[in-house]
């Protein structure tokens, strides 16, 4: 994949930006936002097998206000977008989205002509960065999702892609 | 005698158009299975069915008026609500109401009490003041088939956001 | 004294450097012992062993929107984090790292300790207020009354000491007990009788978990109950403050266990005594506190106050009793 | 336990609790009237995680459901299989191999003590135990293991067929649940009950908590671990064997206490029978086709068909109704936290908001299986 072409903004502090930016990647703290089946998925990317905390990502702050990343896992419905919405404003700047799962990317298996109640994708709702398929996807992704947003912020990767 | 022959004969005065004997009803039974896709034609009455076969031991067709007394007989022989189940029959322009009891005893003895209404105008009357769990199951089979519960305390969206104006499980409904 | 102008200036920077360290790296600590107890790495990736960590930590809490929600008390609530993080720095002025660190030996450093200790609290009881967030609010008043009833068996049983030692500094407290653990206040012998100390010891020790609002104590921010507690709205550096004043309030909790139980800067074995030995004696501590944060599940907020004012208060009466007794009497 | 105070009806305020909050599992929302930190009056409100299933049931063919089911339940999701499985075997008339029915109980099993060791991490979170959380998932990522290696997926199964399974077993997967099962019994004592089960904190915190009485579990139709715990010696493995549970030798735990611990300890022997019921299976395991003659397009007679499965939350029944088309002319679920949870309102009633979380904690909720 080619580094994304991220638009330079007005004011520069180039050596401080990329610090910034380094800080901000190294401490990705998500929300404890479980909705469905990935939730339980996510809940084993902090297991001992997978430990997300070696990439510091493993402080679950039940609060919006303190959590930079917001995992959609699991599928979002009509009753429940108002909230997810107002989470998402809740959050502070800057704030990152990773939509889990296919339910949270396009709706999943619920994305039937029938559908009465399924929003078909959390990127309806708000901007998503990393998007991670599978059903649910396993904890090895959800860590490459995280090392992707990583890279979306500082630009490096952390470790070659294999 | 069994839990089975037990609420069978609770629930036989009821029913007083079935007074022959029990094994003139047995035949009449196995009716309403072969009858599924024509609610209309069923007659109320209790039958035994083919457990292996169905999964349940007792049938009851009712009428709605009847549901509370049937549910009040069902609760005194100590039986409790699975769930409560609509089904939507657009041909004959008709709602019913599958209702499915148990019981915690060793014997197992399963109950379908089933009720037709008209789709125009779906009238039930609630059971919710017998077996209080029948309180959420209403709400729902309000909520997907838009059946009206006389008598409920609380007959809101349960799973829909209050705000719905349809009833998506009944067949005719397309988003 | 002629040094007058460099002594506070060096003790200035040198407490905020104590401080500003510890209350990174305790974090960090806290989640590596929280891995080696839950049987995985923790951080690792950042920076050596992630040891760089709390910097990434830090860099992200402070360049992050400061959030001040609509409906809030504006200065109250911009406030209440900066007062949680001022008392507990406050504190170590009085601490005597050693014989000779020591920023102000004041005659009544013990007194003082508790004042600030209490202030604490307050950060707490006006962040939660000023919130508006119902969690927030239920979060304070769980916090105060907490720290009440934390506060008394906490001071009944620093009576005992203060009697022993006679004196309310706590330099004069640890000169005291100089000479190897069995002159320390835990172990205490008087007038040829054993004092019965480490009772003391066990109730000080809870009741500083509880004041510091550690696990299984954590009422005030009991997260699967009210979110994150007094800090629900806080966000950013807000957020990071108060996190950085619940550590230091740990390490000045330990600091004073230290200083009132366990001899001070004194070596065990009554060889040279010095800085090291305080600051072994505290890293203990604190690693008790860690590894039973990672142990316990949380407590009920009634058993909690329960086992202060019906079990705790009694028996630091008791102990004051019995200890005053065995000085004076026999 | 319920402190006797006299709750002041006008000075109350509603809090609500979720649809995001961290003890709720997932996105169940309950509207607490408060007074100070006593529940006046408790009422979960659902359909957050409401998906259609029941309709998307009727769109497709029989098949076609069977994914769904996984994703109900995805804690248990095997039963889910199971119970689909079995009510449209009935509906259709086929017969099982037996070694798929063995198969079926091994693995559904194992699958029941991968639920439960999730619940008992849940549950120890809620209580504010974090530790056990990571235990319980070392054990449990064996499990998953295991399954993975047959099934071919860690969480929502798509494993049974009907008239079979998917996928036959291999003897590594036979070697490696005898190895699961010894490394569970031997990490049982020291990890599960002297870390937690014997720890005062939580005797004292779910001692007593969320009293439900045999009547009240009846008059809600509650099912599983809750009405054992509440001395209700009611299994549908014994009361109303399907598959070949029969021919296992194994015991339903039933507790009279009617509080949090029973249900606790319920869970935590359940998981026990399990491991016998498994072992067993795995000694009596038959040779023999994994997947019975099965017609390409079913269409099974007209009728109306019910089944039920125990899963790790209760019996879950499948009301089947068929109009002899090639779609299932309605299919209800009933699951059994739905009902399981309608009582939480009655009984949280005058409690304090911690312990509430703490029984709410021990009914085991599983949204999106309530909410469909």
């Amino acid at each position: 994949m080619e580094p994304e072409n991220v638009p330079s903004s007005i004011v520069q502090f180039s050596q401080l930006d990329k610090l910034l930016s380094l800080g901000r990647a190294n401490s990705l703290w998500p929300m404890t936002f479980g909705l469905a089946c990935c939730a339980i998925e996510m809940m084993c990317t902090g297991g001992s097998r997978y430990d997300i905390a070696r990439f510091g990502a493993e402080v679950f702050r039940p609060s919006p206000r303190q959590s930079d990343v917001m995992i959609v896992a699991g599928t979002i419905n009509k009753k429940l977008e108002e909230a997810v919405k107002t989470l998402y404003d809740q959050m502070p700047e800057p704030k990152w989205v990773i939509a889990m799962g296919n339910c949270a990317i396009s709706g999943g298996p619920f994305k039937v002509k029938e559908n009465y109640n399924v929003v078909e994708g959390a990127d309806q709702l708000f901007p998503v960065d990393v998007y991670i398929p599978g059903c649910p996807p396993r904890p090895e992704a959800l860590l490459e999702g995280i090392m992707s947003l990583e890279e979306k912020i500082t630009g490096k990767r952390r470790w070659p892609r294999v | 005698m069994t839990i089975l022959e037990q609420t069978q004969a609770a629930l036989a005065p009821l029913f007083p158009a079935q007074e022959e004997p029990p094994a003139a009803a047995e035949p009449e039974g196995e009716e309403p299975v072969e009858a599924a896709t024509s609610p209309a034609e069923r007659r109320p009455g209790v039958a035994t069915t083919e457990y292996s076969r169905q999964g349940y031991h007792l049938e009851v067709l009712c009428e709605p008026g009847q549901l509370v007394a049937v549910a009040e007989i069902l609760d005194r022989q100590r039986f409790f609500i699975e769930s409560i189940a609509g089904v939507d029959w657009p041909k004959q322009e008709q709602l019913e109401v599958v209702y499915d009891f148990t019981t915690y005893e060793a014997e197992p003895c399963r109950v379908a009490v089933r009720t037709v209404v008209p789709r125009t105008a779906p009238l039930v009357p609630t059971i919710s003041g017998v077996f209080s769990g029948a309180d959420w199951h209403e709400r729902e089979t309000f909520d997907f088939y838009g059946i009206i519960f006389d008598g409920h305390p609380d007959l809101s969206r349960i799973l829909l956001p209050e705000d719905a104006d349809f009833h998506p499980l009944l067949k005719d409904y397309m988003p | 004294m002629e040094t007058s102008i460099w002594r506070p200036i060096i003790y200035l920077v040198g407490i905020m450097a104590f401080a500003g360290v510890n209350a990174a790296y305790l974090g960090w600590c806290e989640r590596k012992g929280a891995g080696r107890i839950q049987r995985r790495p923790g951080p690792k990736e950042v920076g050596p062993a992630g040891l760089l960590q709390p910097l990434a930590d830090g860099i992200k809490l402070m360049t992050k929107q400061l959030l001040v929600p609509q409906g809030v008390d504006g200065i109250i609530f911009r406030v209440a984090p900066v007062i949680a993080m001022i008392p507990a720095i406050t504190s170590m002025v009085v601490i005597p790292f050693s014989g000779n660190i020591q920023a102000r030996a004041m005659e009544l450093s013990v007194l003082l300790l508790f004042a600030l200790a209490s202030l604490a609290m307050i950060a707490i009881l006006l962040g939660g207020w000023a919130s508006g967030n119902k969690y927030a609010i239920i979060s304070s008043a769980r916090a105060v009354s907490q720290n009440l009833a934390y506060e008394i068996p906490m001071l009944l049983t620093v009576i005992a000491i203060v009697m022993i030692s006679g004196s309310m500094n706590l330099r004069d407290i640890a000169i005291d007990q100089q000479g190897g653990f069995w002159h320390w206040n835990i172990f205490r012998f008087e007038n040829g009788h054993f004092l019965y100390m480490w009772v003391g010891f066990i109730i000080f020790f809870i009741c500083s978990i509880a004041e510091t609002n550690r696990a299984p104590f954590d009422m005030a921010e009991a997260e699967s109950e009210l979110v994150a507690g007094f800090m629900t709205e806080y966000s950013s550096m807000g957020f990071g403050l108060f996190m950085m004043g619940e550590y230091l309030n740990i390490v000045v909790g330990a600091c004073l266990t230290a200083t009132l139980f366990l001899g001070g800067w004194d070596c065990p074995f009554g060889q040279t005594p010095g800085v090291w030995w305080f600051l072994l004696k505290i890293y203990i501590l604190i690693f008790t506190v860690i590894w039973v944060r990672w142990t316990f599940p949380r407590t009920q907020v009634y058993r909690l106050l329960n086992l202060s004012w019906k079990i705790l208060i009694p028996f630091s009466l008791v102990n004051v009793l019995v200890t005053a007794a065995f000085i004076k009497v026999f | 336990m319920t402190l006797p105070v006299e709750l002041r009806h006008d000075e109350t305020f509603v809090l609500n609790l979720g649809p995001q909050h961290p003890a709720t599992h997932g996105v169940l929302r309950v509207k607490l009237t408060m007074d100070g930190e006593y529940i006046v009056h408790a009422e979960p409100v659902l359909g957050y995680i409401h998906r259609m299933h029941e309709k998307i049931a009727e769109a497709g063919s029989f098949p076609q459901f069977m994914p769904n089911t996984a994703r109900m339940d995805y804690l248990h999701a095997l039963a889910f299989n199971h119970g689909y499985a079995l009510v449209v075997e009935k509906a259709a008339g086929i017969e099982v191999p037996e070694r798929a029915e063995y198969i079926r109980v091994i693995t559904v099993e194992l699958n029941r003590i991968a639920s439960h060791l999730l619940w008992w991490a849940a549950f120890l979170l809620d209580l504010g135990g974090f530790t056990p959380l990571l235990y319980a998932f070392d054990d449990r990522e064996k499990v998953l293991d295991l399954l993975e290696r047959i099934t071919g997926s860690r969480l929502t199964y798509c494993y049974m067929r009907f008239g079979g399974v998917y996928n036959d077993i291999d003897d590594e997967f036979i070697a490696g649940t005898r190895d699961f099962i010894r490394r569970l019994r031997s990490r049982m004592p020291r990890l599960y009950h002297d870390l937690v089960t014997h720890n005062i904190i939580l005797i004292k915190r779910i001692t007593d908590i969320g009293f439900i009485s045999a009547e009240q579990c009846r008059r809600y139709g509650a099912t599983g671990p809750v009405a054992r715990g509440s001395g209700i010696d009611f299994d549908v493995r014994k009361n109303e064997p399907y598959s070949v549970y029969p021919e296992f030798d194994f015991d339903v735990p039933v507790y009279h206490e009617c509080d949090s611990m029973a249900r606790y300890m319920v869970r935590v022997d359940e998981m026990e029978q399990s491991m016998r019921i498994i072992e067993q299976a795995l000694d009596k395991l038959p040779d023999g086709p994994v997947q019975a003659k099965v017609p390409k397009n079913l269409k099974p007679e007209a009728g109306y068909y019910y089944s039920a499965v125990e899963t790790a939350r209760g019996s879950l029944g499948h009301r089947l109704v068929c109009d002899g088309g090639k779609n299932p002319y309605k299919l209800k679920l009933r699951s059994p936290t739905f009902s399981n949870l309608s009582l939480f309102g009655e009984v949280a009633e005058g409690m304090l908001l911690a312990d509430a979380l703490a029984f709410m904690g021990s009914l085991d909720l599983v949204i999106p299986e309530i909410d469909r």
